[in-house]
């Protein structure tokens, strides 16, 4: 984990409510897709944590949601704006055991942190296979992204009014060596009942400090009580245990 | 003796700024982030005889310049405490800590500390009685004279280092709780817990924590913990620990006028990690700026008119 | 009945926006700036029974997302606000207005409450049993459940309107408080009055405020305050008036999930003037937004996990 | 009594901590000199009074020093940068009572509202003498300004580094019709003692709102109760009750 200060290079709408912000500071600490960082805001007292959408040794890119007060501030932010951001906060995805042809399955604001693993597991010369789920056509983004990547990309709209119909569980390929899922827990609940092979989910949850301290965002596991913030946010399917 | 050192119940403090339990953990969280021998001390994550989870999730919520939390105790237990925590926590760790314990009875009270008191890593032990997030234990303890001076008896029988009492804001009469414990033997006094918040979330009409309720901290309790510092030290000989929404070194000093011997810092880890350690560095400066020569010297300085 | 309109102890409100005590002075300062009829009501300048300066100056603090305050019940007396300031409230206010009222003595509570209750422009009587400002009366009554009780009694007595109890958040058990004034004759309970505070001056090392302590109210207080009236409401069957660092009309919605009839705003007025006017012109936004039909539909509607 | 938004045209120091600032919005509400504004800044809950010290159609100039975290925040304000100002506060000096050869005395950070005060008399065709009281010649400011009005200027230091050694009281003019004064209680106390016509005084207390709403800066006076933000901040001399 480390403290920095990031600056604003890009904010800007990919859909109605999903912003698109590359930030530019020491991204040092960055270790693993689907790390995320913890952002603070002006006037809010906790800070927001967003996952890490790409990065490269310089620069910075979220992408997220506006789904309150402290997510429309960031959508307001002006290049140029500083941010006090902690970044390398949680485990993230393990690339070395997705075998030849994982899968990538991610829904809505659970899309974003797919990004940067489906780029990691294609340098590594995997055949990355990425189904991305939304509500409805005006909802999609990052498609073309994920395709511009080398990845084969599935998108499903709940509403069928863009890809295929349905959730993305209705369009699994016939074969996959693992899978890396992040998205609404009732997706992931989907997810773990679909799925043939192991995989990793990445879990949300509020949280205090975002690096361990407060136990703010415990859960129960197979293998014991883990912090999603700091033994999470990702979690192997072997050892979760879902609350009813 | 240096010039932010402060002596609490007869152990000098090189810095009267200790990071309050449920906020530090157990210190290797931030031992990652510096050397957290800066420290006057820390209070670390409150310890009950047996393990526990403690509430469901959200168990935190934001609020203006405060957060409620719901954690409900989590720890692994004294026995784990010990076994596992205090040896982690000598690698990274070499002053004596503060250890802060929970309880249901009064002899769980007793029974956690008696065995807390013989690790030698432990410098104080911290009584709370006054977690708001459990029910039939914590709080209840601490809103009442009686039931309060009874854990505190019962500790004091069965320990050798100072005992000091964390005390609930959700009172009508702090200061009573105060003097029970004093006369009940305690060797000082810490105060004040969160105080007991509450959010709904619109969207769902529901309340924001499962818990529904929970603990207030941040900034926005700093007036009120303040207030009763100064009731509190006015009427107990023992030292007093001041804490509550404390954010920055003017803050520090204005505890410590008010009567503070030393100040817990809590929510402000949370957001900033490296906040103790910052308030730390900008103390000499803040004295300079209000002619404080020594710490010690203007401990419970205030005037009164 | 208006979307927006509720009912409180038999008179209908326009709006659950009602200016807090203290705040809103006799309403002519505002009324140059607005037309004060926008207001569900609004609760006026706590009365005693003889004029009162109160306390010295400086009564003003800041705080972090709020104030303290230590005015100490300034008031021109009940006669004088019959004789002077009630018809000149009338050339600009002409709905109900709330009375609030203080006292140093049951007799002094009941005749106070006996001479406004004949005046026709009244539709309440707010009986503060809570401020904090005011040695050996005030918060005193509002501390204990029998005094509280008792005051409740002696006013019910001789008065025929609506008697809604104020009370103080700085209470072990609100709850016993307010089943108490609801057993006594209660028409209603609104909560909560300020938190007991105190700053210190870092350069004069003096406490802020002449009188040391204040009353601490703004955002701060919001959660402590929503919390109250959640408890509050869930244990009485009179209506529950919310308050307590209420800024937007967010607030107000979340006062009324937790169980608030309607909603007194009170610092808000302080730091802008117009918060009243603006906070009722953003509820129906506000109500669309969280798919609220009616006020009166969502109050005590936070659902139960 | 308005609300409105205002933009920082100029924000310069006058000396090591006074400063500056000119505002440019809506300046009608401002009736008469020895008024006041009352300024919301970000992260502060209280409003910030600050006495005017000049104004025009459109502009509105504000001399105020740095003693605490609001007005250091103030300082900090960049050209461009908007406020939200309550103007048109207080009752301000009465001018009408002046006669020819008015006498301005003020103590430092109680300096600036004068220079108003000074403009309308001038413009009433007054003779006006202006007594300016700072503490040393570094402190020294807006001497050449009340020149350039074409007041008789005097400055005191009370270390004898400029001007007259001395207090205000220490330069009174052999002869003057009326006195108005702003400055430290305690100079007020001595003009108070040291004159021999009426005049008018402006008070300073910690106020609440600004405009009458809160009774937190009342004080007693000959003729009742004041509140120093309504009623004040100017008491006629003949009206005044020292506390102790």
């Amino acid at each position: 984990m480390k403290q920095g200060i990031f600056s604003v290079l890009e904010n800007d709408p990919l859909t109605d409510s999903v912003y698109r912000m590359v930030l530019s500071g020491d991204t040092s600490a960055i270790t693993a897709p689907g790390q995320f960082v913890n952002i603070r805001l002006e006037g809010k007292y906790l800070r927001r944590p967003i996952s890490v959408c790409d990065v490269d040794e310089r620069l910075l890119t979220l992408v997220y949601k506006v789904v309150g007060a402290g997510t429309r501030q960031m959508s307001q932010l002006s290049v140029g704006d500083e941010l006090d951001v902690l970044t390398g906060l949680g485990n993230g995805y393990d690339v070395t055991v997705a075998g030849e042809k994982p899968l990538l399955l991610g829904g809505g604001v659970g899309v974003p942190p797919l990004y940067l693993l489906a780029k990691k597991l294609l340098e590594a010369g995997k055949k990355v296979s990425v189904v991305l789920g939304f509500n409805t056509k005006e909802e999609v983004f990052y498609e073309k992204e994920f395709e511009a990547l080398g990845a084969k990309v599935t998108v499903t709209t709940a509403d069928g009014s863009y890809g295929t119909k349905g959730f993305v569980t209705d369009a699994l390929p016939p074969e996959y060596s693992y899978f890396y899922t992040c998205g609404p827990e009732p997706m992931l609940k989907a997810v773990y009942r679909a799925t043939d092979t192991s995989g990793q989910f990445s879990f949300e949850e509020r949280m205090g400090c975002g690096f361990g301290a407060c136990m703010g965002c415990s859960c129960k596991t197979i293998t014991g009580y883990k912090r999603i913030c700091k033994d999470g946010p990702v979690l192997k399917k072997e050892e979760i245990r879902w609350e009813d | 003796m240096g010039r932010l050192s402060v002596n609490l119940c007869g152990i000098e403090l090189d810095n009267p700024v200790i990071p309050a339990s449920g906020t530090f953990g157990f210190g290797y969280e931030f031992a990652e982030l510096y050397d957290i021998n800066c420290l006057g001390t820390f209070s670390f994550k409150g310890t009950t005889k047996e393990a526990r989870f403690g509430n469901p999730t959200p168990r935190i919520a934001e609020c203006t310049a405060g957060m409620l939390n719901a954690v409900g105790l989590q720890n692994p237990g004294v026995d784990q405490v010990i076994a596992q925590e205090l040896p982690k926590l000598k690698q990274c760790f070499q002053k004596p800590v503060m250890a802060n314990v929970s309880g249901f009875s009064v002899s769980d009270y007793a029974d956690t500390c008696a065995q807390l008191d013989k690790e030698e890593q432990i410098g104080w032990l911290e009584v709370n009685v006054s977690c708001p997030n459990v029910h039939g234990g914590g709080m209840s303890f601490g809103t009442d004279p009686n039931a309060a001076a009874e854990v505190v008896r019962a500790v004091k029988a069965v320990t050798v280092k100072p005992v000091i009492v964390k005390l609930s804001p959700n009172v009508t009469d702090i200061v009573a709780i105060a003097k029970a414990c004093e006369d009940a033997g305690a060797d000082g006094i810490s105060l004040i817990n969160t105080l007991l918040g509450m959010r709904i979330d619109l969207k769902s009409r529901q309340p924001v924590l499962a818990n529904k309720m929970g603990g207030f901290s941040g900034p926005a309790v700093f007036p009120i913990a303040l207030r009763m510092v100064y009731q509190v030290a006015n009427a107990v000989k023992i030292p007093v620990v001041g804490m509550g929404g404390v954010a920055s070194a003017e803050d520090v000093l204005e505890m410590m006028l008010a009567g503070a011997t030393a100040v817990e810092i809590g929510a402000a880890n949370l957001v900033d990690p490296f906040a103790c350690k910052k308030i730390i560095e900008d103390l000499p400066a803040a004295m300079d700026k209000y002619r404080i020569e020594t710490l010690n010297s203007i401990i419970g300085g205030v005037k009164h008119g």
